[in-house]
């Protein structure tokens, strides 16, 4: 179950380009909160950016009893959060969303990330503390390259891509997923990033006959299910209805989405 | 004077509502989604998503854009049907005193006389004929900006209804007092309004507009304004009640359009940024009464004065 | 790209801006409020305080309430008389390179052409007819509110108007298209829109309407995905061309606008917040040129993709 | 010539049940603000409370390079610019509008205020050094009544009245001022505040021929005399016309303002 909640922030931090990380202490998500799911955030105050943002639970301090959530500034909702102070409240409603599958059979995954999708990956990975764990995490350029340290302690072994080449490989992320696949046989393959490359892992992971789940982005009304604007197709290609990000996932069985266009 | 003196009940030609709010339809789902966040006995009544008379997949995303103080959507009817509905959705709504008012949408009128038929068999308090929805392609709103076709779609849906019917209208129109009494004169018991006005946001780095199906309908409190003075134009026309909405997210707005002859209000977009808004908005209501030592709600419905 | 090479200048049926951003009518009083602020040689032009015959007081005070996101105003087109303009306003502004608009109102079709006729042997640069003023109780909008009442009042002004005739239209209406062809087709070289939308603001602790007026016209970021939605659908059927307002605060706002359509933007409500709005507009527009390397504005108007 | 300005916050106080005083540094605005005038101030940012709000000035410290306005929260507008935080920007035009008449002729002098009118007149006093100066000032309640010491010292004599009579005199201020107007003979008084009160300070000062200035409010668009929509009568009662209080205001002599319903 989901709360309106009302928060303390504990810190934020500009973490790279536009990137800012946020500590909230809450009690509520941090005991309740599951990887893969989201809150729903009141960016500002008042009419300014109106509908609430969704962002992805990053990491969770159950002890201190707080969690992370890391953005990158986008527009002006992402803008205004940007701006909190430490010591103010941000009104939130989480944990919300259908967590990543979790499983003690899983004892070999990957986790493939591009972009501001790379954060709800984080938790996931901490999360599963049997598996042999690999990382793959894709950015446009070094400037927006974060949190290596921590997805280094939290993997076993990281791969780190960008587009011009600036830190890592030169290239897409996908190419070293490639090359790692057939070698280790994964039993599961989480991926949560731009629309182009999650195709691609689901079709690397189909094709290697490999479990995958998709972390999918819509734009969100209600984030609650009520007012059926975050569609996305489930199904099969010649018959899919409309199901819903924010209730339905927003993390999918990636056989289960219709991934067009 | 004390809590208990203050009577919030109105009575909608017929539909008896314990507080004169209403989750809107489209925005409070099948009531199911917010019973997490309050006790749905709470609120007098809930609007549900758009019906029609198959399922239906609705538009491709996105569906929603921001504009300043407002959304535009283009969910395109996306529902279950009207059996679905009957089958899966009224009972768990009766479980609550909330009364349930069906939102039905057709592409022909023969569509919207057969769900009124079904429905008027079902375990429902009233139908409100959506002839107004912006976000498909054919039927809905061309019946709703015509006197014409307000009045013909009225008459006929009336013949099959057993329930109070409430017609929901368009705000895109030059002169909403006369499609208003057009729908009186064809037998609407009740008037809604306003329902979404047509608008356009446009990703100027992408140069394409923001929504999938390019257009869709603003709601939010960027509307209110014109949604009050719409109300305030209808109720001074027409004889039966009048429901406002549009851009409500607090009592004082409810307050607004009850002074400007509303008896219920129906609070729409406000429910996405605070689940807890239609409850919000009757405590809202009851505190004004309380201030200004009101027992009924029918003593402010409207009583406006004009400067 | 530098910047000489980025051509800012457009041609609207001959009225030859030197940008296309023009301070739109009734919000930039006739220049000099602004002058203190910016140099009013750096916006393209200048839609003058709606003009009448005789000098008129306009409507009582209160005359504008805020509401979420806009602001609703009932001014009454309080103006000196076309004579005093022509007198004291036109020798002030021909000192800077803006060009001069007159927007015109009156009760009558007389009055109307009576003030182009005298205007067209004035030192201006266009004409804006408007039709569209929800603030006073005779003409106006009265004319603009359908085909027959646009295509006789364009229609006769355009015998007496030697300047370009700017036609500006109410969004107050079922179709605005049918509206803006009418207007084409009696000679409007030109269209302008969109003007106020007619609304209500009441305070609920006096049970009154917060304008004395009781109801106003609705400007300001709210109404932009209104107007964006109006000039496309105009621009998409006239051949004319298309100036468009409604909610204009950044060059990203004015963006929006000339990629549905528009060859030029005025800037109302945003001059009352911020007095540079409008050379911050032309910045905005400029800047966005250069990112996406255009050389012309011409580059951008009516270049929305549909999805 | 007035200017659009980004200041700092010097601080902010609660000095009475919803009223507050800040403190704000402004070369500009301490340099050129005359008594009178006033600022038009952005309170919130974006699209939060759009309109600035008119806030007269209250004082003035050129040493400091500093002005106080004084303001009680009305509405969302004063709201949100009560929850302001020293150290921040607000955004504001001014000096705005006309000042108070000021000359050496006036020896002695009446200030008359109500309520939040009170605020303009403190300025005016500190001014109008060499005159002898009577302040009268009129309060709901003592829970509003704020500053006395500064007008204390700022005036030759100060009287107080509240309508419920929980401070000085029980009723209304104009009383007070009544049984002065004869005994002193003022040269000129400024008054500021309900339009009642103004009303009736200018019948006493017309009767006793005594010079008056009223400060007057209305609601405002753009503070600069463009919008037209803060108009005011001026003029004869059967030979008016509409004047604008941004402007051609707030003070007007009070011979020239037809002051109907
Ligand atoms: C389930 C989920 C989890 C997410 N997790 C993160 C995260 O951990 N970190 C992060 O930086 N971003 C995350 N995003 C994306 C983030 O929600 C958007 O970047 C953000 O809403 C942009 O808002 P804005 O006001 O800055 O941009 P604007 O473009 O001004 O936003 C305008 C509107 O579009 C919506 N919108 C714009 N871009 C997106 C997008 N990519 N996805 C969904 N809605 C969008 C906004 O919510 C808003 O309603 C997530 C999105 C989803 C759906
Ligand atoms: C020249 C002038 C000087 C003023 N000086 C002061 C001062 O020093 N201290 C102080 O506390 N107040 C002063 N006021 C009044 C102050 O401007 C209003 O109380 C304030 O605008 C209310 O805004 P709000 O958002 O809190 O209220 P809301 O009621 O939410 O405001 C809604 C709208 O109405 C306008 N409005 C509401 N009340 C008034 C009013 N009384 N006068 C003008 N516009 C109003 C607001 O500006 C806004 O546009 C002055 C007003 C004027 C015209
Ligand atoms: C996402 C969304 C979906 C809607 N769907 C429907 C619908 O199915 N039927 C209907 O009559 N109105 C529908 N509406 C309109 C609302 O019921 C209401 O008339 C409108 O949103 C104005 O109220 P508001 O400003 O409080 O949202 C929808 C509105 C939104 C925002
Ligand atoms: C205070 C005020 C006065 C106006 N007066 C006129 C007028 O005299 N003539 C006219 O054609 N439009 C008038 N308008 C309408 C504007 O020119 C413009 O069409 C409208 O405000 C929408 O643009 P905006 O949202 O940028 O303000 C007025 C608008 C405002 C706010
Ligand atoms: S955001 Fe409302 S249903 Fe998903
Ligand atoms: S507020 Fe615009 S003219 Fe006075």
């Amino acid at each position: 179950m989901s709360r309106v909640l009302n928060e303390r922030i504990e810190s934020i931090e500009k973490i790279a380009k536009s990137i800012y990380r946020m500590t909230v202490k809450s009690e509520y998500i941090s005991a309740n909160a599951r990887p893969g799911q989201f809150a729903n955030v009141k960016c500002s105050e008042g009419i300014n950016a109106l509908l609430r943002r969704p962002i992805s639970i990053c990491d969770v301090d159950k002890d201190r009893g707080t969690f992370d959530i890391v953005f990158q500034i986008k527009g002006i909702g992402t803008e205004y959060l940007s701006q909190k102070r430490v010591g103010s409240e941000v009104d939130l409603i989480g944990p919300l969303g259908s967590p990543f599958h979790i499983s003690e059979e899983y004892k070999r995954i990957a986790v493939v990330g591009g972009g501001i999708g790379i954060f709800p990956l984080l938790y996931l990975l901490k999360e599963m503390k049997e598996a042999d764990k690999s990382a793959f995490l894709g950015f446009r350029s070094s400037d927006y390259v974060v949190m290596t340290e921590e997805f280094e302690s939290a993997s076993d072994r990281l791969s780190i891509s960008t587009d011009d080449g600036s830190m890592g490989y030169k290239g897409i992320i996908t190419d070293l997923l490639a090359e790692d696949i057939a070698d280790r046989g994964f039993d599961i393959i989480y991926t949560c990033g731009p629309m182009p490359m999650i195709r691609k892992v689901k079709d690397m992971a189909q094709k290697a006959g490999i479990k995958c789940q998709v972390s999918l982005e819509q734009r969100m009304g209600c984030g609650i299910g009520a007012c059926l604007v975050c569609a996305c197709k489930t199904g099969k290609p010649d018959n899919w209805e409309y199901s819903h990000v924010c209730k339905d996932g927003p993390v999918f069985w990636s056989d289960e989405v219709v991934l067009d266009d | 004077m004390t809590e208990k003196n203050i009577d919030l009940s109105v009575d909608i030609a017929g539909l008896k509502l314990e507080n004169p709010v209403i989750g809107a339809s489209g925005t409070f789902g099948f009531g199911r989604e917010f019973a997490d966040y309050m006790d749905l006995n709470r609120i007098g009544g809930i609007s549900v998503k758009g019906l029609t008379l198959e399922k239906r997949q609705g538009n491709k995303p996105p569906r929603i854009a921001e504009t300043p103080a407002g959304i535009l959507n283009s969910v395109g009817l996306q529902n279950p049907g009207v059996k679905a509905f009957i089958e899966n959705e009224i009972p768990f709504l009766r479980k609550f005193s909330t009364k349930i008012i069906a939102n039905i949408a057709g592409n022909t009128i023969e569509d919207y006389c057969s769900m009124a038929e079904q429905l008027s068999d079902a375990d429902i308090d009233a139908i409100e004929l959506n002839v107004s929805c912006p976000n498909v392609k054919k039927g809905c709103v061309a019946f709703g900006n015509s006197t014409a076709g307000i009045s013909e779609i009225t008459g006929k849906v009336k013949k099959y209804c057993k329930k109070p019917l409430i017609v929901k209208l368009t705000p895109n129109v030059t002169d909403v007092k006369e499609i208003a009494v057009a729908a009186e004169d064809a037998g609407a018991d009740a008037i809604s309004l306003i329902n979404t006005i047509l608008g356009m946001a446009i990703d100027i780095h992408r140069k394409r507009p923001i929504l999938a199906n390019n257009v869709g309908g603003l709601s939010g409190p960027a509307v209110k304004p014109i949604a009050v003075r719409m109300v305030y134009e209808v109720a001074s026309v027409v004889k039966i009640p009048v429901i406002g909405m549009g851009g409500i997210s607090s009592g004082e707005d409810a307050v607004e359009f009850m002074l400007a002859g509303a008896s219920a209000v129906m609070v729409g977009t406000a429910n996405f940024i605070n689940p807890t808004a239609c409850v919000d908005v009757v405590e809202g209501i009851k505190n004004y009464l309380k201030m200004y030592n009101h027992s009924s709600v029918y003593e402010i419905i409207g009583k406006l004065q004009l400067n």
